[in-house]
């Protein structure tokens, strides 16, 4: 096909496609009128139950934590994915470069910029920690804790160059920590099927003021190692794909 | 309280994790790893198998968190294994355990990556088979999805792969955001995510345009996995460039789960609601049996050995939806068995052309003619399996595809059993033609297609050249999985027992009742279907009859330069295949218009009928 | 309603919805023309800035919707961390094209 | 305001396929796929929404106030983790495609792709 017929094609199909879309949408109980009960019922228990007054971390690490396995190690093997691609290749560094994009100059970072990104790291890692441990209580968890945490780490880059980035994050010592991380979050469940529960289930104490960091048992625990694994997922996928860029630079050299 | 369900699918979660931990340490010890993996997949199949045996008697229904539903209303997630979900988790672990078997010698060298991609894929796998709740359903898919993208792409340093893993994952990315509209769309609806509530809660009143575009985005997705046309375009891409032990599992499972998949989306959530109308099942016997035809049509016309087993399959998946679009038990029982002893020969055959690479460096038809004399044993279980493809009694696959055809017939749509023997035969023809070129050289070599020449001239180099023996863990796996493909023929009441199983699975009330209120409903012996399953005569004599004719044509490829009357050059479908050839054009931007198309034109269909 | 007069209740924890209407309407128009220039964008790099800025309205809307903790992960992810890794590998590919 | 979110819904969706259709860089394409992404999280937290209700935390407001459905927020999570997880494995690809192929547009890669 060429650009020109599939475009036409396309706008043709999608015309039927998206007045079959809206037909279908038209059936919704319309914006606004949730109609329940799912969310509705966990609203009413949630507290009651698990001890923690964030729902939805109540939600995606107890009512419907199995989702949150699931999507962990969908970050773990995204992160494998990302390091067999691009590490397998190691040895272009010697030798003459099979790169396309070779040759280009390297930009040293300004001093501005490094001042910056040393004054955000403290912050960066103390916030990516304050969120990763206060999931049951408020709009916050292991995940975006993770991330923010991970941002620190890009920021010691951006500080100090790739050198001292790879020195904090070493490869194999990520690796092993996402692992624990995401294996971690299982492991908390099978804990449960040792002592003779159904997987996940919360076996510890939730505490007892609703909302306090140590309240809603295993819910904090689990929103623990998520943070340790999209923190450690995200430091390996950045680190691989500024190994990239810095393969160019050497090249150069 | 019955743990089999949630072991199966965290075992291995955590064998990923342990191994991709440990992996440092384990480095130059590969013994480990690969004991590691293959003891973690197996333990995984004996898992699912005796859950399997727990089965008979009423699902099993296990909730996370212990989180039951009250009122028939679930607030946590539910895996409901069945004997038909839980089989194919079982049928997946066991081709897991062969693949890692098989690559064990297979790949000189390999990082710990390899075995935790394969076990969050086997993972992954499970817990789409297994869950009962729509949500969940589309994070193992993800899973599953993910962990093939990345394995397709496990040798980056050569071209062919990382495209097929682009276009692969560009195109499942496109149907999984799909299916998640549609599961948004639903759960406005309804307020529930477990596959028995929605079905429930819609069955209530008549269908309207809501439900058919939810079913419709949902099973999007799934048709794309599930490579039905014109959703296909990925798998041949993918399955021609992945390492062999992973293209077992591609084409042995992962396309089939995308066919369940439907199956279980229909049965538990929208049949009830949709009311079985008989534009169902037309609709879906068209695409199933166009799917069949075009994919045999290039399996045909395919030299490159890897993508001739994807076109395949592709054809085989038509043939599987079309069993399952009969919406009768004995269809899809008969789907099943298809499965099963497709699976098995499939894995079979991808092991040997393995071991051909292996040993000889190439996949080309071509190249590779008459090369494969001295792997004697390998030729020997390649043609056997081959034969199997083309239904070969006492081969499952003609047990199974018999009675898709008995049901058919019963549902006065007798003619389909021509196409079903029309694309055996073309593709047991194909497969056979490669077992005596490159086995056994009869014949003279197919001619050089220039455009195919361009396909197959970058070696697949998974493995240091010119090995001169094959080993034992690289050849028994494909023997046992080819002796069990008769096996299953003569497992004890095995119709009874699929029959019954389907059954149990389009009994959508049944179903509802043992997950939402615990009840145990469907008990085999109960069981008395409208139409037993058997061995027919016009089962054996369709299968027989394909086979036969698979082989006829095997022989008339590789000899018919020989006869005089024929002219050389001639090449028979060779402009009907360049067309269709100029479709298949490993453009991504091509591949999401066809998506849409198909989804238009399926949508609209639908729409039209059921409005 | 036999003359009692109607009173709107106003609690402290729920928003005037007809401003929440409104507010609500006119981002989701932006967020529509976001998404229609982040597609229309064709230069790689620009499009990453275009990318992080459709990533904050949608930011920005989910919080209008009451998600706030979906508004963190849209914050973090699309507006932050996926335009690194965006800049990150159009670093490694902008060379020359063959 | 009734279907109105939803039509948008449609609008993101669409013109993130025609982006993918049309894409002649994967880059870009890859963004593309991210748009048509967003999709589903404003369709999820759409269909969730009621009207005057508040965000579904109760730490700071009584237990029975009339909360926004928080499921389709921890779906919407979900979605988020997998939307960055599917991008960083994709833009590898692209970044060992550029290397193998020196380009990045689609109809090269197919031509070229050996």
């Amino acid at each position: 096909m060429t650009p020109g017929q599939r475009r036409w094609l396309f706008l043709a199909a999608m015309a039927c496609f998206g007045v079959l879309l809206v037909w279908g949408l038209a059936g919704l109980p319309g914006f606004g009128n949730y109609p329940g009960p799912y969310g509705d019922i966990i609203n009413r228990v949630a507290v009651g139950q698990t001890n923690a007054t964030g729902v939805v971390s109540a939600i995606n690490f107890e009512y419907r934590g199995f989702d949150t396995v699931g999507e962990e190690f969908i970050l773990f093997v995204a992160a494998a994915g990302v390091a067999t691609v691009l590490r397998r290749l190691r040895g272009e560094r010697e030798g003459p470069d099979r790169d396309e994009a070779a040759g280009r100059e390297q930009v040293p970072t300004s001093k501005a910029v490094r001042t910056v990104a040393l004054v955000l790291t403290g912050p960066a890692v103390v916030m990516g920690w304050y969120l990763a441990s206060h999931a049951q209580a408020s709009p916050s968890g292991g995940f975006q804790g993770g991330v923010v945490l991970a941002t620190a780490f890009v920021l010691v880059y951006l500080a100090g160059q790739f050198l001292s980035f790879e020195r904090i994050s070493p490869v194999d010592l990520t690796d092993a920590v996402e692992a624990l991380g995401a294996g971690g979050f299982a492991a908390v469940g099978i804990t449960a099927v040792i002592m003779g529960l159904p997987y996940l289930q919360n076996f510890l104490p939730l505490g007892t003021v609703p909302g306090a960091v140590s309240s809603s048992g295993t819910i904090a625990l689990i929103s623990f190692f998520v943070g340790i694994e999209v923190a450690a997922a995200f430091v390996l996928i950045v680190g691989e794909l500024l190994d990239q860029t810095l393969l160019v630079h050497e090249g150069s050299r | 309280m019955d743990q089999l369900p949630v072991l199966s699918v965290v075992v291995p979660l955590l064998a990923a994790a342990a191994v991709s931990a440990l992996g440092p340490l384990l480095r130059g010890r590969r013994a480990v790893l690969d004991a590691a993996a293959i003891g973690t997949a197996g333990a995984v199949t004996v898992m699912l198998v005796v859950l399997l045996t727990r089965t008979a008697h009423g699902d099993v229904v296990y909730w996370f968190a212990g989180f039951r539903p009250s009122h028939g209303i679930a607030i946590g997630i539910d895996f409901a294994a069945g004997p038909l979900n839980t089989g194919l988790a079982a049928l997946a672990a066991l081709l897991v355990t062969a693949a890692m078997l098989f690559s064990w010698r297979y790949f000189d060298e390999v990082g710990t990556y390899y075995h935790a991609l394969m076990l969050t894929f086997l993972a992954g796998m499970a817990g789409f088979c297994l869950t009962g709740d729509i949500f969940d359903l589309f994070v193992w898919f993800e899973l599953m999805g993910v962990s093939a993208y990345a394995l397709t792409a496990y040798r980056p340093e050569e071209r062919g792969p990382l495209q097929g893993a682009l276009n692969f994952a560009i195109t499942n990315s496109v149907g999984a955001y799909l299916s998640l509209a549609g599961i948004a769309i639903i759960y406005g609806r309804t307020g529930a995510l477990n596959m028995a509530q929605i079905g429930q809660d819609i069955a209530r009143h008549r269908p309207d345009g809501l439900v058919v575009v939810a079913f419709v985005l949902i099973i999007a997705g799934l048709l794309i996995k599930g490579a039905i046309v014109p959703f296909h375009f990925w798998l041949p891409d993918a399955h021609a460039v992945a390492p062999t032990p992973v293209c077992v599992l591609f084409s042995g499972v992962m396309v089939e789960l995308g066919l369940y998949g439907i199956a279980r989306v229909y049965w538990s959530m929208f049949g009830q609601a949709l009311g079985h109308r008989s534009v169902i099942t037309a609709a879906f016997l068209a695409l199933g049996l166009l799917t069949a035809v075009v994919g045999a049509l290039f399996c045909f016309r395919e030299r490159h050995i890897k993508r001739l087993l994807a076109f395949s399959t592709i054809s085989h998946a038509g043939m599987f939806l079309a069993g399952i679009a009969l919406l009768t038990p004995l269809g899809l029982a008969g789907a099943v068995v298809y499965v099963a002893g497709h699976a098995l020969l499939k894995a079979a055959l991808f092991l040997c052309v393995g071991i051909v690479l292996h040993r000889l460096g190439s996949v080309d038809e071509t190249a590779l003619h008459g090369r494969g004399r001295r792997l004697r044993v390998t030729g020997v279980v390649f043609t056997l399996a081959a034969l199997g493809l083309a239904d070969l009694p006492p081969f499952a696959t003609f047990l199974g595809k018999g009675w898709v055809e008995d049901s058919a017939a019963t549902r006065g749509l007798g003619w389909i059993i021509v196409i079903f023997v029309l694309c055996s035969v073309l593709v047991g023809g194909a497969v056979l033609r490669v077992a005596g070129g490159v086995f056994y050289g009869l014949g003279d070599p197919p001619s050089e297609d220039p455009e195919m020449a361009r396909e197959s001239s970058e070696e697949t180099s998974e493995t240091a050249q010119g090995k001169t023996r094959t080993p034992l863990t690289m050849i028994i796996p494909a023997a046992v999985l080819v002796v069990a493909a008769i096996g299953v023929v003569f497992v004890p009441h095995i119709g009874i027992g699929v029959e019954g199983a389907a059954v149990r699975f389009e009994d959508q009330a049944a179903y509802n009742a043992t997950v939402l209120s615990g009840a145990r409903v469907a008990h085999p012996a109960a069981i008395a279907p409208a139409e037993p399953a058997g061995v027919t005569v016009t089962a054996v004599a369709t299968g027989a009859g394909s086979a036969l004719g698979g082989l006829a044509l095997a022989f008339f490829a590789l000899y018919w330069r020989r006869l005089p009357v024929l002219r050389r050059g001639f090449e028979p479908g060779a402009g009907l295949a360049r067309s269709l050839r100029r479709l298949q054009s490993g453009v991504i931007n091509d591949y999401v218009t066809w998506i849409v198309v198909g989804l238009a034109c399926l949508g609209g269909a639908l729409a039209l009928a059921i409005r | 309603m036999n003359g009692i007069p109607v009173v709107a209740v106003v609690t402290p924890y729920t928003t005037a919805t007809g401003l929440m209407d409104v507010l609500q309407a006119t981002i989701l128009v932006l967020v529509a023309l976001g998404a229609t220039a982040v597609v229309l964008t064709r230069a790689p790099t620009r499009q990453v800035i275009v990318l992080s800025v459709y990533g904050i309205l949608l930011a920005v809307l989910f919080l209008a919707f009451q998600a706030p903790d979906v508004t963190l992960s849209e914050l973090t992810v699309g507006a932050v961390a996926l335009p690194i890794l965006l800049l990150l590998t159009l670093a490694k590919v902008k060379g020359r094209q063959k | 305001m009734q279907i109105f979110p939803f039509i948008v819904v449609v609008w993101i969706l669409a013109v993130g396929l025609y982006g993918i259709v049309t894409s002649r860089h994967l880059v870009h394409l890859i963004v593309c796929l991210i748009v048509v992404q967003s999709s589903t999280y404003v369709l999820l937290l759409g269909v969730g929404y009621k009207t005057g209700a508040v965000a579904p935390y109760f730490f700071d407001v009584p237990n029975h106030t009339p909360a926004v459905d928080p499921v389709v927020q921890a779906l919407a999570l979900t979605d988020v983790v997998v939307e960055a997880a599917v991008s960083a494995l994709l833009l590898a690809f692209a970044i060992q495609a550029h290397k193998r192929f020196g380009t990045l547009d689609p109809h090269e890669l197919a031509q070229l792709k050996g």
